[in-house]
């Protein structure tokens, strides 16, 4: 059992949802500079991997190990060490998108207004960092939702769907920003239904029903 | 084998369903014939042969079934929120499904004890209720046995239902000597220090016989109502594992 | 590099407060709620200012205890419906850290302000200004205990769809000493003779809850949000 | 000693023989349900046995 040294390993996780068998004996191992594409028809347990391997969700059986160490006794340095993005864009709508990187990145590491700033000038909008989210489009709120991953510097990515309500430049964007955190060393998981158009050694799991 | 062993395979067999399922449905019956045995006499001599109470008169004899149905109420909820920890600390499912199966017993109890209660209370007080510092209390403990049924319920998925029931059940057994001093407290308050003793001071043997085989029917009688019980939970809880398969078609 | 607890703590609470201002309605609904139930008594029962102030403790205390409960069903909802919960559970930060601050920064935002607002409750119901002082101290207590028993009644119940009524059928019972004991050291100052035992007691309670209460409630919310 | 004082109860009948009838129905209201409880149980493992064994058998 050859748990990567230096990376994510998550070995025959099953999870049972009520009657439902939804995770059977599901295993992946990511290595830095990887990006592991998990596709497959809804209600797979797509989702329910990602919680699994963030560490939200307990499997019945199985391990998921970061840096060879089970993730339930490292919990704090693992999940300091992962940037989340769920199906929902996850803003507070009372909060302007400033605060709410603030408030959510000033938790993982110190971080100056200018560099948040920055980073949502990089996903193209930095114009509305002091409009409350609320007034913000759902193709917005998402690219609001890419800048808190960028400016959380981590170096595991979990994206769920991150995709949905942009348009071809936001998805084109999110192609190039995968590309250049997988070239700087960084590992990244992410769940979609489309081809992901990232040039780089893109890794396929198909979670069958 | 070292005890330490002895020890070690009797805890993991606990654990194990099909064990569990086996081991009450055995032992359903005897409990059930034993819990007979021993309300037959409590009865019988409570009822019959036992003196009455020199202040209390022949009333005396509803402690034969007020007093250990109190106490089964207080044990069936430590039971409960024993398994909920062993249940939750070392994710043993069995442990939920008798917490789950226990539950309903325990709160049957409580409410016969308050039942039980306020008819005994009536000749002394008057009334049905007067405020009774351990019939408040027990009122307190029902309430607290349907929070954590109700919260069981609450959740669709039934292992998430568990952990959270567990966790109110220990937060609730923290609270109840909590809650027991404070209403002693409150009622001194008002009445002065001279409550009437609900249980008698110093019981003559031939009433404490009929009381101890009582609480010992109250007792076998729960173990064999929660042996039933139990094979129904843990049914639910396995029902997509092979052994089952087995079980239920003999 | 790594962001300290302090830190953490204070800007959770920071960002707590922060969003309650933002929506300074919701913060004045408990309250008013708190009048209301206790203009509520003397119209039902018309009693005389005398025989009022015999009640008052116990009126003030209940009136106290259900707006406290109808304010603490906010206290993890608006996260988990918006996702942010998930954000905060994976900040890197120790789960409990978030649970103590969001609690405490609840109790600042609707437990102080009943207190500030007691006063007037006070003079409302017949309560004399000597007894003020300790109806406050014990309403600071009686108000921080509840706001922990709540965030574990909250943590256990934020998944569910109607879950206010259960979160107030789990709280309640456990709230019940502190009714007690509360109502008892107002009604001791109220009649002048020294409520010191009544409040060791609460004070007991409180430190006791405050303590235990942050864990249960941890993993309360780790339940839920798996 | 079956003389009707027995039933009589020194003048507490009325609260001696209801307090007993409730606890015989409390019991009685255990047993019947922890019974029906299980029942159900083994009526639903057997369906989801039957199921299982229908979808092939595989675990």
């Amino acid at each position: 059992m050859n748990t990567a040294a230096d990376g994510l390993s998550v070995e025959k996780v099953h999870v049972w949802r009520g009657d439902r068998h939804v995770l059977q004996g599901v295993s992946l191992e990511l290595r830095p500079r990887q990006l592991l594409h998990i596709s497959g028809p809804n209600g797979t347990g797509k989702t329910t991997l990602l919680r699994v391997v963030c560490g939200l969700l307990r499997p019945e059986q199985g391990r998921v190990s970061w840096h060879g160490q089970s993730i339930s006794s490292v919990r704090t340095e693992y999940q300091a060490a992962l940037a989340y993005a769920s199906h929902e864009p996850a803003l507070k709508g009372d909060l302007t998108a400033l605060e709410n990187l603030r408030f959510a990145v000033g938790l993982k590491r110190r971080v100056t207004a200018g560099e948040l700033r920055a980073s949502l000038e990089r996903t193209g909008v930095g114009a509305c960092a002091d409009l409350p989210a609320r007034v913000l489009s759902a193709g917005q709120r998402r690219r609001v939702a890419l800048a808190r991953i960028l400016a959380m510097q981590a170096t595991l990515w979990l994206l769920d769907e991150p995709f949905t309500n942009l348009d071809t430049a936001g998805t084109a964007l999110t192609g190039e920003l995968l590309h250049s955190h997988v070239q700087a060393g960084g590992a990244a998981l992410v769940v979609a239904h489309h081809t992901l158009e990232v040039d780089v050694d893109v890794r396929r799991l198909e979670l069958g029903p | 084998m070292t005890v330490r062993e002895i020890m070690w395979t009797w805890f993991y067999k606990l654990a194990s369903p099909p064990y569990v399922y086996g081991a009450s449905a055995a032992l359903a019956p005897w409990a059930l014939g034993g819990a007979a045995l021993a309300m037959g006499y409590g009865l019988i001599a409570g009822l019959a042969i036992a003196p009455p109470d020199y202040q209390q008169g022949e009333a005396v004899r509803m402690i034969y079934v007020h007093v250990p149905s109190a106490m089964l109420s207080l044990t069936v909820y430590t039971l409960m929120a024993a398994a909920s920890a062993v249940a939750l600390i070392w994710r043993i499912k069995v442990g939920h499904a008798v917490a789950a199966a226990s539950a309903p017993i325990g709160a049957s109890f409580t409410i016969l004890a308050l039942v039980t209660g306020s008819l005994w209370g009536r000749p002394m007080w008057g009334t049905y209720w007067a405020w009774d510092p351990r019939l408040t209390s027990e009122l307190i403990l029902l309430f607290l046995y349907v929070g954590v049924m109700s919260l069981r319920l609450a959740f669709e998925d039934p292992s998430r239902g568990d952990r959270a029931a567990a966790l109110l059940a220990i937060v609730g057994v923290v609270n109840v000597p909590i809650v027991h001093f404070s209403v002693v407290w409150w009622n001194s308050l008002h009445q002065g220090a001279t409550i009437v003793r609900l249980g008698a001071p110093k019981m003559p043997g031939s009433m404490l016989w009929p009381l101890l085989s009582m609480w010992l029917g109250f007792m076998l009688f729960f173990a064999a109502v929660l042996c039933i019980r139990l094979q129904g939970e843990v049914l639910n809880r396995e029902r997509q594992s092979t052994w089952v398969r087995e079980a239920v078609k003999s | 590099m790594n962001v300290g607890l302090l830190e953490a703590f204070a800007l959770i609470v920071r960002r707590e407060l922060c969003l309650s201002f933002r929506r300074p309605d919701q913060l004045l609904q408990p309250l008013v709620f708190f009048l209301i139930v206790t203009t509520l008594f003397p119209l039902g029962l018309n009693l005389q200012l005398s025989l009022l102030r015999d009640m008052s403790p116990g009126v003030l205390w209940v009136a106290a205890l259900l707006s406290s409960l109808l304010s603490l069903d906010s206290l993890f909802k608006s996260d988990a419906d918006d996702g942010t919960l998930e954000q905060l559970a994976l900040c890197g930060q120790d789960l409990t850290v978030i649970v103590v601050a969001k609690t405490f920064a609840h109790w600042l935002v609707s437990g102080a302000a009943l207190v500030l607002v007691s006063p007037v409750v006070g003079t409302a119901l017949g309560i004399p200004t000597e007894a003020f002082l300790t109806m406050m101290l014990s309403l600071t207590l009686g108000t921080l205990t509840l706001s922990w028993l709540g965030a574990i009644g909250a943590g256990l119940t934020v998944g569910l769809k109607r879950g206010n009524v259960l979160l107030s059928l789990i709280v309640l019972p456990l709230a019940m000493p502190l009714l007690i004991f509360g109502a008892g050291a107002t009604d001791r100052a109220i009649s002048g003779t020294s409520s010191a035992g009544a409040l060791y007691f609460l004070a007991a309670l409180c430190v006791f809850t405050c303590t235990l209460a942050p864990f249960a409630a941890t993993t309360a919310l780790r339940i839920t949000l798996e | 000693m079956m003389s009707s004082s027995f039933w009589v109860m020194g003048g507490y009948a009325r609260y001696v023989w209801p307090c007993y009838a409730f606890a015989c129905v409390v019991l009685a209201w255990n047993l019947w349900s922890a019974r029906r409880f299980r029942g159900a149980a083994q009526v639903r493992a057997r369906r989801a046995a039957e199921m299982a064994m229908a979808a092939g058998g595989e675990p």
